[in-house]
């Protein structure tokens, strides 16, 4: 049965676009932050005239974390609300659980931050209605080990990972696997799931440890108190983490003393001069009153990313921005410029940001 | 030695924490044997109504930690009053549903205003967030703080349970509340000191909470609320040293499963363990194992 | 002491009390007695003020109390040891007996002392868990609960149920001295010939009215009441 | 020819002794009271004989169609298969059911039909209810139930409750029914109603009865023999007038004069 | 043909629903994303009537039915995606039906000792232990789940499983077995006392219940292509269990109702993204408020004015 392929899409000056993101449950922090950027994205789209002189319009629904939930509301997106492209859900498993029904429908749907490594190409298939502008779970735990490895002089790393989270097990998978190419040694590692408070347990183990850095990849959230917890109780090594530690929240919660010797991969670096970056960093404040995070700053690119697919687009089908989509070359983006590669994946330089006082200080592109 | 002693401290602090909001929640629950799930949502409230009095009012600790008792008592009260009373002859499971609905309802209006985002306390005086060393093992000053307001608050509760008269009270409404009303007793009265008392503590622990751990966010009474109720069951319904005890065995099962190596299977493990013991011990660690007489 | 009038209940749309009015003089005692399901167990409970009356009045000392709690009326003196015993199963014998007293703040120990000469079997049991007691240990402990409060008024339903003779004579003879010594006694009773014996006033009702009313020792001597109440 | 042997039966509560070393013995078709002060036992054991709780010590055997079984300290399910039926002092029905459906649960203690018939209603199923259902009403019919088959058993008053309690044990079709305080909440009148009934019920059913009761117009009435507990000793059995006159027992129980024969 | 006719006014709901939907998705009508909602709906009455039977008729407290979910749900994807075919996939819904029971009697046994609360919690522990489980297997892929799981389940399918299993549980409650699970609720020792084994009754329903729990998940895994260890959490036990009160506890054509009605609700609410949570408990603590008893109490549709229609139907038939 074919879909709607944007058939009422567009309606007069005005072309909607769905979001279908985590507003509500577990991971309502990434959803949430996820719409702030598409909104803003959107909205100063907007005022500086549209796609094409057309307005964009933004039909957003609560997925509650759930992916059962997701893949009913992107039905509703695709097949009742004939949005002409879709943006996110924000985890992986929740985008993955959307894909079917996009291609079903040859809706395009774009994630900022569906990391997985198979989420658009499970090594054999492409998943034709599906891209990411985010680099994918390998790609970051890679670098990572290559810089703790080249960079930092370690030998010895644990591992300290959120089991309940796809994302973190992945980069965990990656970094293991290219510290012991180079060398290393993974110690020990330990496990907490979203949502732990206290971390004493496993960090007092690790104490009694020797080792050189810790990878911590997991989000700001916890990432913040295992930090804080681990200088309170005397650990001093470096930790590494990914993109989950790109936000003002794990600042306030470690503590600026506690935030030395602490790197991370991401996107893009406030400090640097880069207008694009600035003026979102600025943009951003202004509007919020607080830094953004990289949710904020992956959900403006997709933003972005979309208006950029329509406008190139040769009609406004689902089939046509699709194809724009994939033939995306040079997009400039606050996290980065990028092509899209033929598995609708972004081809992304990566940077390594290192903290001194919880500040950014340094800032390395890598990859 | 040094690693066990401070993982000692570690689950000793933890339980106290579980023991906090249990207290409160094993209260409730003795009295109108309702399974309060709203409980962590009142401790999230309380946390930041604490937070707030002190990043945007300036107060310190301890007006901060009136003031979120204070609301809470109040938030407690007010829920006891709009949405438990009307249920008060009906089925547990129908209250226990009501219960969720005001757990939901707190948790997404407050992420409303707020966000999903988690905050952070501010700085603290040194008094609570200093620390010291006996032979390696780094006790903070907050661990001693909590596990003493966790001990001393259950020796006042008992006390007032078990030998205040507004405690006998609660006692009867809880096993016939017609009963209770023809000894003089009001039972809409004693409930609401009932709820007015759970739901200050369980704004004290929120605000503690806030100070240990340094975050708080909308959703952040789910898991402790359930460990509280797990810990209260597991205790003894209604007994509120079994209540701490619940709160310490359950914060010492998952400091010893993830001390041992086994930080992965942690929540399955604990849980197994609880059963276990449930299974030797049907009635909870303290609950006497009397039948009914026939 | 107690009037009652045109008393009418509801459960939903039942009709269980049509209007009943009836006085208990002070000093006296009073029995109502009547079939199952009568409503003699309905009527008490509204007096006591544990389910509310659709219509009518209820008078103590003087009085309105139609519209107070069921605390209010303890207070002024009403005390009710319902059908069922309705003993605190999960407190001692002791707690149940010092909850009888809970809106008093007078010394109670000399009356506790009372009770155990009255009920020695409380006494022996005072520690043990009130649920655990046997049918008519918790009796005597529901009556027991009771005479603690010091009650002016004394409501009784089915005092007698499931106790032993000898304790079904002794139970006769407690109602009789607390009333010698004062309290007014409302009895529902079973046991009519028993309650006819040693009553003042006597009510009989049959669903949800009073159908004859009188003298205890006359009534006891109609034939209605002899043929559908005492057996014989 | 003997159907009920209980030797020694002792039960502890903590530190109480509610039954101690009691001895029963009971034949085939009697109809027997147990009797004593409050408190003295006599529901406790009724709870060893059906199961509720195990004895501390002692044995029970119970002898049907000459096969003679130790019971003690089996499961009360178990127990109830093996032939002994009761009632409860505190009522116990279920209360939601309809009074044919309270009958109708307790027609069925050996499995009328297997799991796959209730699933999907095949054969036997039909048949089998329908036959629960006529045997159900029936025992409505002698325990002057039948009007009230469709009615919730909460909406029954007391004597009625009482009286359906006593159904769903017959419906448990048991050689030994034990009845605890059958009269407790009824006026005389009733009483001497219940009464005529229970020797019927014997007659019809060709039961052994052992009844609780402090009602002495109907226990001197219908027992044949009477034991006479008191704290949990067996201080006199007998016929009732050898009991009525034992002084222990006027002592203990029944006090000077007698007041519930009045 | 005297036994006929009712069973036929009994099977006319079914039959209409199953026609009327049918038509309606071949009139293009119902589109993906109304069919999905259907989808959800018979999903959610398959667990909650499932649920209902364990808690509502037979009395025991369980908070831990998305575990037997989980293991349906993880059974039938992984038996599917090995034997990609509509055989594998009945298969799977079949065998994640078996391994839930199977766990279902095993775990009963030992737990259901536990009255109340305790067993509240033991059911829940035993879920959160099949969640760790899963998050923790190689085959299951851990937190991320499985996912491109081929979809079978067509109207034919959804509707199918959905009717056996409310007419296997509504013979199952009219039946003796049914009347035995009830007296279990009511009063456990009057029960024992009128010769009925509560522990085999409590297995029985525990295995029954965790069966059609088992068929829920198998076809919730396959509509929505993809499951992961966190949406069996304690939450969706909870989900399930609000079904089973709303509609009221011991009623399975409350069930029913209160899934149609939760999926409206939601439904409408999806359009308020940013206040659904807040409108969606509002209105559950409404309900419960001016309806404590849930929706349809304890009875069943066919006892109210409708049913009293069709009954007179069935007599004169
Ligand atoms: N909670 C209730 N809901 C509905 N009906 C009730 C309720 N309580 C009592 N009734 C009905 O009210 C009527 C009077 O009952 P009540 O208990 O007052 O009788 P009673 O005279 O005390 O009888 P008994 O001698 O058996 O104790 C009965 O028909 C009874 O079924
Ligand atoms: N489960 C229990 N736990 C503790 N004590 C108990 C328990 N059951 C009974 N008892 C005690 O055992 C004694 C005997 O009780 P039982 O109920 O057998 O008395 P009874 O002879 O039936 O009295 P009544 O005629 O008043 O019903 C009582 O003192 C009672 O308190
Ligand atoms: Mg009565
Ligand atoms: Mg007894």
């Amino acid at each position: 049965k074919p879909g709607g392929s944007g058939g009422s899409a567009v309606t007069g000056d005005t072309i909607k676009v769905g979001a279908n993101y985590e507003l509500s449950g577990a991971v309502a922090t990434y959803g949430q932050a996820s719409v702030d950027g598409i909104t803003m994205a959107i909205d100063e789209i907007n005022a500086a005239g549209g796609v094409n002189g057309k307005k964009l319009e933004i039909i957003s629904y609560d997925n509650k974390s759930d992916a059962a939930e997701a893949t009913t509301l992107a039905n509703k997106l695709f097949t009742q609300d004939n949005v002409l492209v879709g943006m996110g859900p924000a985890t992986s498993g929740n985008f993955k659980a959307i894909i079917p029904v996009a291609n079903k429908n040859r809706v395009p749907v774009v994630s900022g931050s569906a990391t997985a490594d198979d989420v658009t190409w499970d090594g054999s298939t492409v998943q034709e209605f599906a891209f990411r502008i985010c680099f994918n779970d390998s790609f970051q735990g890679t670098i990572m080990a290559k810089f703790a490895a080249e960079n930092l002089g370690a030998s010895s790393a644990v591992i300290i990972k959120d089991n309940s989270n796809d994302y973190s097990k992945g980069l965990a998978d990656a970094f293991t696997t290219e510290f012991e190419n180079q060398g290393g040694t993974i110690v020990t590692s330990e496990a907490y799931v979203a949502g732990d408070t206290d971390f004493n347990t496993i960090l007092t183990r690790i104490k009694g440890q020797s080792f050189d850095v810790i990878y911590l990849p997991g989000y700001y959230s916890e990432a913040g108190l295992i930090i804080k917890q681990a200088r309170d109780l005397g650990i001093t090594a470096p930790f590494l983490g990914g993109d989950g530690f790109d936000s003002p929240t794990l600042l306030e919660l470690a503590g600026a003393s506690a935030l030395n010797d602490v790197y991370f991969t991401n996107h893009y670096s406030s400090i640097d001069e880069d207008p694009t970056v600035q003026d979102f960093i600025k943009a951003f404040k202004e509007a919020k009153g607080a830094e953004p995070s990289a949710f904020n700053a992956l959900g403006y690119d997709v933003g972005k990313f979309v208006a950029d697919a329509i406008s190139r687009a040769s009609e406004l089908t689902g089939d046509a921005v699709q194809k724009a989509m994939a033939e995306t070359k040079g997009f400039v983006g606050v996290t980065g410029t990028f092509d899209m590669d033929g598995h609708h994946n972004p081809v992304k330089t990566i940077l390594v940001i290192g903290l001194k006082d919880g500040v950014q200080d340094s800032s390395e592109k890598v990859g | 030695m040094t690693e066990f002693l401070q993982q000692l401290i570690n689950s000793l602090s933890l339980g106290s924490i579980y023991a906090l909001i249990a207290l409160g929640y094993t209260m409730v629950y003795g009295i109108i044997k309702l399974i309060n799930f709203a409980h962590g949502d009142v401790y999230m409230v309380g946390a930041y109504v604490g937070y707030a009095c002190m990043t945007h009012l300036h107060l310190g600790f301890f007006e901060s930690l009136i003031a979120a008792m204070i609301i809470c008592t109040i938030l407690g009260v007010l829920i006891e009053r709009v949405a438990y009373r009307p249920l008060r002859n009906s089925t547990r499971i129908a209250a226990l549903i009501t219960a969720i609905g005001v757990s939901l309802l707190i948790e997404y209006t407050m992420m409303y205003f707020v966000g999903a985002d988690p905050r952070a306390y501010p700085e603290m005086p040194a008094y609570l967030t200093g620390s010291f060393e006996v032979g390696g093992v780094i006790i903070r000053n907050q661990q001693v703080i909590i596990i003493g307001v966790a001990v001393v608050l259950m020796i006042a509760l008992q006390f007032i349970v078990k030998k205040t008269k507004m405690g006998k009270a609660m006692r009867a409404v809880s096993q016939d509340p017609d009963a209770a009303r023809l000894m003089g007793i009001s039972v809409d009265r004693t409930i609401s000191f009932t709820f007015a008392i759970g739901s200050a503590l369980a704004g004290a622990a929120g605000v503690l909470v806030g100070v240990y751990y340094n975050s708080i966010n909308p959703l952040m009474g789910i898991i402790p609320g359930l460990k509280a109720f797990v810990a209260a069951v597991f205790g003894g319904i209604g007994i509120i040293p079994g209540a701490l005890i619940g709160g310490y065995v359950i914060g010492g099962a998952e400091t010893l499963v993830s001390s041992i190596g086994y930080s992965l299977f942690k929540d399955g493990v604990v849980f197994a363990i609880l059963i276990l013991i449930l299974i030797v011990k049907p009635t909870g660690l303290l609950g006497k194992n009397v039948k009914e007489k026939v | 002491m107690l009037e009652v009038r045109d008393l009418q209940v509801h459960f939903g749309v039942i009709n269980a009390i049509k209007g009943i009015s009836f006085d208990v003089p002070a000093g006296e005692i009073v029995t109502l007695i009547g079939a199952n399901g009568a409503g003699k167990t309905t009527t008490l409970r509204t007096l006591s003020g544990i389910k509310k009356p659709t219509a009518g009045t209820i008078t103590l000392d003087g009085l309105d109390i139609t519209g107070l709690s069921a605390q209010d009326r303890v207070r002024r003196g009403m005390s009710h040891v319902p059908e069922g015993r309705r003993i605190f199963p999960d407190m001692t014998v002791m707690e149940n007996l010092e909850l009888g007293a809970f809106l008093r703040r007078d010394v109670v120990q000399s009356d506790l002392d009372e009770i155990f000469t009255r009920f020695p079997i409380l006494a022996e049991r005072r520690r043990q868990l009130a649920g655990t007691l046997s049918g008519g240990e918790q009796q005597m402990l529901a009556m027991g609960r009771a005479l603690m409060a010091k009650p002016k008024m004394l409501l009784l339903d089915e005092p007698s149920m499931g106790l032993a003779p000898l304790l079904v004579q002794e139970i006769f003879d407690i109602i009789i001295s607390i009333n010698q010594a004062g309290t007014t006694v409302l009895l529902v009773e079973q046991n009519a010939n028993i309650a006819l014996q040693i009553a003042h006033h006597a009510y009989v009702m049959e669903t949800g009215s009073i159908v004859l009313s009188g003298e205890a020792k006359a009534l006891a001597q109609t034939d209605e009441v002899k043929r559908a109440y005492l057996g014989g | 020819m003997s159907l009920l042997e209980a030797t020694k039966l002792t039960r502890n509560f903590g530190g109480l002794t509610a039954v101690y070393e009691a001895d029963l013995h009971i034949d085939s078709g009697e109809l027997i009271g147990l009797i004593g002060p409050n408190g003295a036992g006599k529901t406790t054991l009724f709870n060893l004989l059906t199961g509720v709780y195990p004895p501390s010590s002692g044995t029970i055997t119970l002898t049907i169609d000459g096969k003679t079984e130790d019971i003690g300290g089996r499961k009360p399910y178990r127990i109830c298969a093996a032939g002994i039926g009761r009632t409860f002092q505190n009522i116990r029905l279920f209360k939601d059911l309809t009074v044919l459906d309270n009958v109708a649960t307790a027609l069925q203690q050996n499995r009328p039909y297997p799991l796959v018939s209730a699933l999907f209603h095949i054969p036997p199923f039909g048949a089998t209810e329908r036959r629960i259902r006529s045997e159900s009403l029936e025992l409505l019919e002698v325990m002057g139930l039948a009007g009230k088959a469709d009615e919730l058993a909460r909406n029954l008053s007391y004597g009625e409750q009482r009286h359906l309690e006593i159904a769903r044990a017959l419906a448990t079709h048991p050689s030994l029914l034990l009845l605890d305080e059958p009269a407790a909440g009824m006026n005389p009148f009733e009483t001497a109603e219940l009464t005529a009934l229970i020797a019927k019920l014997r007659a019809d059913f060709g039961l052994t009865v052992l009844l609780i009761e402090h009602d002495m117009s109907l226990v001197m009435k219908i027992c044949e023999r009477i034991y006479v507990l008191d704290h949990g000793i067996v201080i006199a059995s007998g016929t009732p007038d050898e009991v009525r006159n034992n002084p222990k027992v006027i002592e203990a129980y029944l006090g000077g004069e007698e007041v519930g024969n009045a | 043909m005297k036994t006929l006719k009712p069973m036929f006014w009994r099977a006319l709901p079914f039959i209409v629903a199953y026609v009327v939907v049918l038509a309606l998705i071949s009139a293009g009508v119902i589109n993906d994303y109304i069919f999905a909602i259907i989808v959800t709906i018979c999903i959610n009455i398959i667990l909650a009537s499932s649920l209902n039977l364990v808690t509502g008729f037979t009395g025991q407290f369980s908070l831990g039915h998305a575990g037997f979910m989980a293991l349906g749900a993880y059974t039938c994807a992984l038996i599917t995606m090995h034997f990609d075919s509509v055989f594998g996939f009945a298969l799977g819904i079949l065998g994640g039906a078996v391994v839930s029971a199977l766990v279902g009697a095993l775990v009963g046994l030992p737990t259901l000792r536990l009255r109340g609360d305790y067993l509240a919690i033991a059911t829940l522990g035993m879920a959160e232990i099949i969640r760790v489980i899963l998050l923790n297997l190689g085959i299951t892929n851990g937190a991320a789940g499985l996912s491109g799981i081929p979809q079978y389940a067509d109207w034919n399918w959804v509707f199918g499983l959905t009717a056996v299993t409310l007419i296997v549980l509504w013979n199952y409650i009219r039946s003796s077995h049914g009347r035995r699970a009830i007296a279990v609720r009511e009063d456990e020792i009057a029960a024992e006392a009128i010769g009925i084994n509560t522990t085999a009754v409590k297995v029985q329903a525990f295995t029954i219940g965790a069966f059609f729990a088992g068929i829920g998940g198998g076809l919730y895994a396959t509509y929505f292509y993809v499951i992961k260890p966190d949406q069996f959490g304690f939450l969706k036990s909870i989900d399930i269990l609000v079904i089973v009160v709303l509609g009221g506890l011991g009623s399975l054509s409350g069930t029913v109702v209160a899934a149609i009605v939760l999926a409206l609700v939601s439904t409408v609410l999806a359009d308020f993204s940013d206040i659904r949570m807040i409108i969606y408990s509002l209105i559950l603590v409404l309900i419960m408020i001016f309806r404590p008893g849930g929706l349809m109490g304890s009875k069943e549709i066919t006892d109210t004015v409708l049913g009293k229609v069709f009954r007179r139907k069935e007599a004169k038939a």
